[in-house]
């Protein structure tokens, strides 16, 4: 059977985490290979852009950044096209200290804000602009690799993602001494963790792609139901990682994949209002030059030609 | 303390007066005439005449850069005369390339290659001729005892005194069984009683395997010692200044260079020398000397 | 004649005849005993000036992160170890390769040469992602990325070896009447090898780098991947266990090209 | 001592004709370049035409020479610190003798470890700021400059050292007289060949997280897709450190005058 | 083509009656009794004695390795001589240590700093006794003729000749004024012709400057030549095989090699030598010659 199985790979955002447990389960269980295919999950690190593989044809499936760096790569023409997304709502939390002078939104002014250049400085940027502030008033810096700065006390508001860098703020600051932000206080909604194809594939071999999402769907669900397993098989990968950390992550992960129009539409929906109120924030950013033809950058008719009761989580 | 200006003039004569005598006999087995070599505008031969008869030990002496070396490189067929200049080998006119091959060569250094053996060392010429490795080895090792080497067949290099590298070099030469050997300063490297030794011995040697030879040295002592025939160059360019037979009797013992007929032939190579020593000390350029003792024989 | 050989001095010096038998066992029991004493002044360190262990964590943490979770670090080793290896081997090749053409082309190294020069000075890492793109998630991948920082300083070394033949050692072996064939094989490339070795340790080295950068874009086992991981989760005892890990790696592999060195090149640099 | 001198020597010169030739091949090679991006239509992705690249260089000059600078600076800083290390742990082996035991495994051990090793833990410890560029910068050049120092002063011949203490000179004194001349040679080519790494590790380190810099911009550009832009910063990259190495050889050549 | 076995007989007589006539009177420069020194299990030098007077040109030949240069490094200050052995220095007992920068010593080779002028070179010695650097220059700028140096003052050592490298060593060597010279084998890398030439000079220097000179050579003409006394050493462990009183008029020229005492003188020296040149290749270990012509002199 295994001459059957059509050779095909997945390109992670990052290293081997929980963040990306349903995949790794569902390889661990077979159930890519039930739909025929032979999947190899390539992690990706730093420097490494999901989107330019996939383009070339270096890897078959992505998980790349978000809904950013597929703009970005639309307005770049690279032929690629978003089959799903992961994260539902902004994975990035802003976390300044609970006994510091800052309170609210409007306190950022005049403090240093550390947040990553690939993607997080647009959520933070939205945010400054619908609560009126003038970015130039906010000291804001590239991040570091390190939470300790922020720990001690040389930066006021840092980025964490939810599943990440939060949890090693927590454990080295205790959850009660934080005070964190969120995008979608502010109305504003970064999906991210995008599940792209080349628009050769996506053309030429639908059924792949189909078979790819069902058994993703699968893996995801189980990860779901049985976290201590799917931590087990992640770190069955990289066992240097922490038992601990990775438990949450996944939990987390799960908050955001979970999040929005999922529970009615299933999982890795793409909520095209969502998908419109972010192109015209990178517009309005002039992240990209002009808007990009969503029709031909989302395609949901792979997700919708999966039952539904498949896809709910 | 002086170049003694007596003595150049006392030698004005003597050149003629001993290469009178000097000239073999019978075929030649290499002759030279009108030798000449240019490197740019250095001229490092010119019009060098002279013909080695089979079986001959010639010594050739000379102020250092006076084209010693060219001449042999010449000679062995590694460079080629200026045109005009004739060369004939073996009773027949060539050119220098030709010789490639032809005539066993040994240079100034011991040049032996460090990752072989002294075995391996001493068959290579014969290796590059193409002849059976293991014929060649063996052959060199029953050589061994007569070149002083027994039981060293298997050492490398580094792990011999100079004398011995010295006598390993001259066993690959005279494994590569060419009629015509060029020694080209062959002792120059070892110390004054080191030297000694293997000058008693290279004649030994030369008298068992009768060959050949044309010998390169700075040292007068030596020349006079090894020769039948003692060729004193002029300084650069590098022409015969001096022919003179020695007519000493063989087999040669130590105590020979204290013999007045050794000394009295010393003093006519000794003032040749002193005369272009002088001579190549002017031409380098340099101001006159501000003692009366400081000429400087190298350029 | 069964004479000792005369640079062996007839009477070698008892005390250091012992301490040379004694060389290797006596050198690795010294080094050993330095490492346990770095160890032990490192732990009394952090202990007594109370660091703080994602500053600096204790020796003996790391060991132990070491010997509970061995797979991972083993896994990386081996896998780290077989990309150097391939690039160290085909960059050594390639090196020495193109040293023996630009000595015998002229023409064609002052024409190459000036750009193996310049594509010296590109940073690695800038070319990761095009190498992922041309190679594709293979172990080549990293391979080539060691190949591409081994081939250089061999090539440079090999053409420096084989200039410095002496001249009158190569009259010598054309007066015998040798061809060019015979020239290379008998005398250039047997004096170039000294040299080439020198460009052969630093190599291995480099190899090294090249390996652990190119498991940077994107792999899941080896040492980069493990530096990587250990870098964006702060799990600073699982970097210092990386480092160690590395260290023998490098000091291994080093010491494997000198060992080769000592026998093949047994006659020394100088002559 | 076991710390082989692992100075590469440098390229062989080059004559008259061979710079001709040299230049010739430089532009051949662009020119092939030039023609197979075209020819082949090769998306910027996978090869960038060089006058796009050159096009795209002018045109974002300001941003290529700022981050240009940034990546000197610290290579430059790294640099100096680095070699005043590893000029000062050599001497301080050659005047007390006994620390030679201590410094020298340890020394070795630490350059065992391949520098980029080094750059997560030293970005935790440091943050993503200059500081962490300069250590990372001088950790690789103090080794070479130190081993190949110390090679340098280990070379002098012993029968010099003996000439100079016949006169009565001191350990002081012999060090500053005879060993540092002795080394510079080789104390030069270690600092040369150290240039060309000092901006690569430079980059490296900026390449895992940066306020700026060449490296910055290279991660940058590959997020942003900007392939173009990438090759331009390495093409700024490559000419700085060739500028830094033609610096340091040209000081090399006037102060060692000698050889 | 032997070491004449009648000629070791002979000498068996010969050092005593030579020695018998060479002590100098008068008090000693330096003294040397019962000097020895191990190197682990080889004994270099084992109960050396010589005296020196003020003044005096000794010179020291002996077979390679048989602790020529052991001695200098002792007197230089160098290296301390085994417990036992007794070291006076102008009249009073002294360890070898106290020596440093008390005796002018110049190695076997020139080694000349090649980032140095010739004068700098010169007065490196000056400077490292704190001299200033401005008058010292000048004192050595003066020098310059004298060893045959004018206008090479700015030169730098790889723009001069061997013969001249070899001047600015000796004049490094006489400028660091001391009563005491040491010179080991100062021509040994020499041509034997600029050899000849720096030796006549060396003799001028010498007289103009009136030091007390201890002088090592291989060569027996050069010993000879120079020396007031000739010190021949034995094989290892070195001691003193013979001491022989030069009573050759003086200042000495060119064709004094030639003479008849000279000769005479030479024959002497070069008996002794040869003796001890071959218990020296006995001792190394090697079974007798397999010709009679090929002992080693070097370990
Ligand atoms: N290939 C060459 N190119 C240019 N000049 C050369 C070359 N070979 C020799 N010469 C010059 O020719 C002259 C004679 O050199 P040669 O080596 O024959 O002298 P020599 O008598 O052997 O000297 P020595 O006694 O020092 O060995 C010298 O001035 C030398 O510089
Ligand atoms: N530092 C040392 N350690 C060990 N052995 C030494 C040392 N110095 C000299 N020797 C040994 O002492 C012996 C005498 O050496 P020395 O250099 O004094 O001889 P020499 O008479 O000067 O020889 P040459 O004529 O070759 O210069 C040699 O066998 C040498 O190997
Ligand atoms: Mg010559
Ligand atoms: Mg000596």
């Amino acid at each position: 059977p295994a001459a059957d199985l059509t050779k095909a790979t997945l390109r992670l955002k990052w290293l081997p985490q929980t963040q990306f447990a349903g995949f790794y389960v569902a390889a661990a269980k077979g159930y890519y290979k039930d739909e025929g295919i032979d999947l190899t999950i390539n992690p990706g690190g730093p420097n490494l852009l999901a989107e330019n593989l996939v383009a070339t044809g270096a890897d078959t499936f992505g998980l790349s950044g978000g809904l950013d760096s597929v703009f970005a790569a639309r307005d770049k023409n690279l032929p690629i096209v978003c089959i799903g997304i992961a994260h539902q709502m902004t994975p990035f939390v802003f976390v300044a200290r609970a006994d510091g002078p800052i309170k609210t939104i409007q306190d950022f002014k005049g403090k240093t804000v550390t947040t990553w250049f690939t993607g997080a400085n647009h959520v933070l940027n939205a945010i400054l602009a619908k609560n009126g502030i003038d970015p130039a008033l906010v000291t804001i810096q590239p991040q570091q690799v390190s939470v300790t700065p922020f720990v001690d006390g040389q930066v006021d508001v840092i980025t964490a993602t939810r599943y990440n860098e939060y949890y090693t703020i927590k454990t080295r600051m205790g959850e009660e001494k934080l005070r964190t932000f969120v995008a979608e206080d502010s109305g504003i909604t970064f999906p991210r963790d995008t599940l792209i194809v080349s628009e050769t594939t996506a053309k030429e071999k639908p059924e792949l792609v189909k078979a790819f999402l069902r058994a993703s769907m699968k893996g995801w669900k189980d990860a779901f139901n049985d976290p201590k397993g799917a931590v087990d098989t992640v770190m069955a990968i990289a066992p240097t990682l922490d038992r601990a950390h990775q438990e949450f992550q996944l939990a987390e992960a799960k908050k955001l994949m979970v999040a929005g129009k999922v529970p009615e539409k299933g999982l890795f929906w793409i909520d095209m209002d969502a998908v419109k109120v972010t192109q015209q924030l990178f517009v309005d950013a002039k992240v990209i030059s002009k808007p990009v033809d969503l029709a031909a950058t989302f395609n949901t008719s792979f997700l919708e030609a999966i039952p539904l009761a498949d896809r709910k989580p | 303390m002086t170049i003694g200006h007596s003595g150049l003039a006392r030698l004005a004569a003597a050149p003629d007066a001993a290469s009178a005598s000097s000239a073999p006999a019978g075929p030649y087995l290499l002759e030279m005439k009108g030798l000449s070599k240019r490197f740019g505008s250095v001229t490092a031969v010119s019009g060098f005449d002279a013909s080695i008869a089979p079986g001959e030990f010639v010594t050739v002496v000379g102020p250092s850069g006076c084209g010693k070396s060219t001449l042999f490189n010449i000679v062995a067929g590694l460079e080629e005369p200026d045109a005009g200049s004739i060369l004939r080998f073996e009773g027949k006119g060539c050119h220098a390339h030709e010789l490639l091959g032809k005539v066993s060569f040994m240079p100034q250094r011991d040049l032996l290659l460090p990752w072989r053996t002294v075995i391996d060392n001493a068959v290579i010429a014969m290796e590059i001729e193409g002849r059976s490795r293991k014929a060649s080895r063996a052959e060199a090792r029953d050589m061994l005892p007569e070149f002083g080497l027994a039981g060293f067949g298997d050492q490398y290099p580094h792990q011999l005194s100079g004398g011995m590298r010295q006598r390993v070099a001259l066993m690959r030469t005279f494994m590569f069984k060419r009629e015509l050997m060029l020694l080209d300063e062959p002792f120059g490297a070892l110390d004054a009683l080191t030297r000694t030794m293997m000058q008693r011995w290279l004649l030994d040697v030369w008298r068992q395997h009768k060959r050949t030879i044309l010998f390169i040295t700075h040292d007068v002592d030596e020349a006079l010692f090894l020769g039948d025939r003692v060729i004193v160059m002029s300084a650069r360019p590098g022409r015969v200044k001096l022919e003179l037979k020695v007519d000493l009797p063989r087999p040669r013992s130590a105590e020979l260079v204290t013999s007045p007929e050794f000394i009295r032939l010393k003093r006519i190579v000794l003032e040749a020398i002193e005369e272009e020593a002088m001579k190549s000390f002017l031409a380098s350029g340099a101001a006159a000397p501000q003692t009366d003792a400081m000429p400087e024989v190298q350029p | 004649m069964s004479a000792s050989p005369l640079t062996h001095p007839a009477v070698t010096p008892g005390g250091s005849a012992a301490l040379r038998l004694l060389g290797p066992l006596g050198r690795l029991a010294r080094g050993l005993a330095i490492l346990l004493a770095v160890f032990a002044a490192w732990e009394a360190l952090v202990v007594l000036f109370g660091i703080r262990p994602y500053y600096l964590p204790r020796p003996t943490v790391i060991l132990a992160a070491l010997v509970q979770t061995p797979a991972p670090y083993i896994q990386g080793f081996l896998r780290t170890l077989s990309e150097t290896l391939i690039g160290f081997a085909s960059g050594a090749l390639f090196g020495i390769g193109m040293g023996l053409l630009f000595f015998r082309a002229r023409a064609l190294r002052e024409l190459v040469f000036p750009l193996f020069i310049v594509s010296q000075t590109i940073p690695v890492i800038a070319f990761g992602a095009l190498v992922v793109l041309w190679f594709g998630n293979t172990l080549f991948a990293k391979a080539a990325i060691a190949f591409y920082l081994t081939f250089f300083p061999v090539t440079v070394n090999t053409l420096l070896g084989l200039e410095s033949v002496d001249p009158r050692q190569e009259a010598l072996l054309r007066s015998f009447g040798a061809s060019p064939l015979q020239l290379m094989t008998r005398l250039q490339f047997p004096t170039a090898l000294p040299q080439i070795f020198v460009a052969l340790r630093l190599a291995s080295s480099l190899a090294l780098v090249g390996a652990i950068v190119g498991e940077w874009f994107g792999d899941t086992v080896g040492l980069g991947v493990l530096l990587l991981q250990g870098m964006y989760t702060e799990n600073v005892v699982s970097i210092w266990a990386t480092l160690l890990v590395s260290a023998l790696l490098g000091t291994g592999f080093y010491a494997a090209v000198a060992g080769a060195e000592r026998v093949l090149v047994f006659w020394g640099a100088e002559q | 001592m076991s710390a082989a001198p692992e100075v590469i020597a440098a390229a062989p010169r080059a004559g008259g004709c061979a710079l001709q030739r040299g230049v010739l091949g430089i532009v051949l090679f662009v020119l092939a370049w030039e023609g197979i991006a075209r020819g082949f239509h090769l998306p910027s992705y996978t090869l960038p035409a060089v006058s796009d690249i050159l096009a795209s260089i002018y045109a974002k000059r300001s941003i290529l020479f700022t981050a240009a600078g940034f990546t000197l600076t610290e290579a430059v800083v790294g640099y100096v610190i680095g070699a005043l290390i590893g000029v000062t742990l050599a001497v301080v082996i050659t005047l007390v003798p006994p620390t030679r035991a201590v410094l020298l495994p340890a020394a070795t051990a630490i350059n065992s470890v391949p520098v980029v090793a080094y750059s997560p833990l030293i970005l935790l410890w440091f943050g993503i700021g200059m500081p962490s560029k300069f250590v990372m910068v001088a950790l690789a050049v103090s080794f070479t400059v130190f081993l190949s120092t110390l090679a340098g002063f280990d070379r002098v011949d012993r029968r010099s050292v003996d000439l100079l203490r016949s006169f009565g000179a001191g350990r002081l004194a012999i060090l500053w007289r005879l060993r540092l001349p002795t080394a510079l040679p080789l104390m030069a080519a270690g600092l040369r060949v150290s240039t060309v790494r000092a901006i690569i590790v430079a980059i490296v380190t900026e390449m895992l997280g940066a306020y700026g810099g060449l490296g910055w911009v290279i991660y940058q550009a590959v997020l942003q897709i900007d392939f173009v832009q990438v090759w331009g910063a390495i093409f700024v990259a490559s000419a700085a450190s060739l500028a830094f190495f033609g610096l340091v050889g040209f000081a090399e050549r006037r102060i060692i005058f000698w050889k």
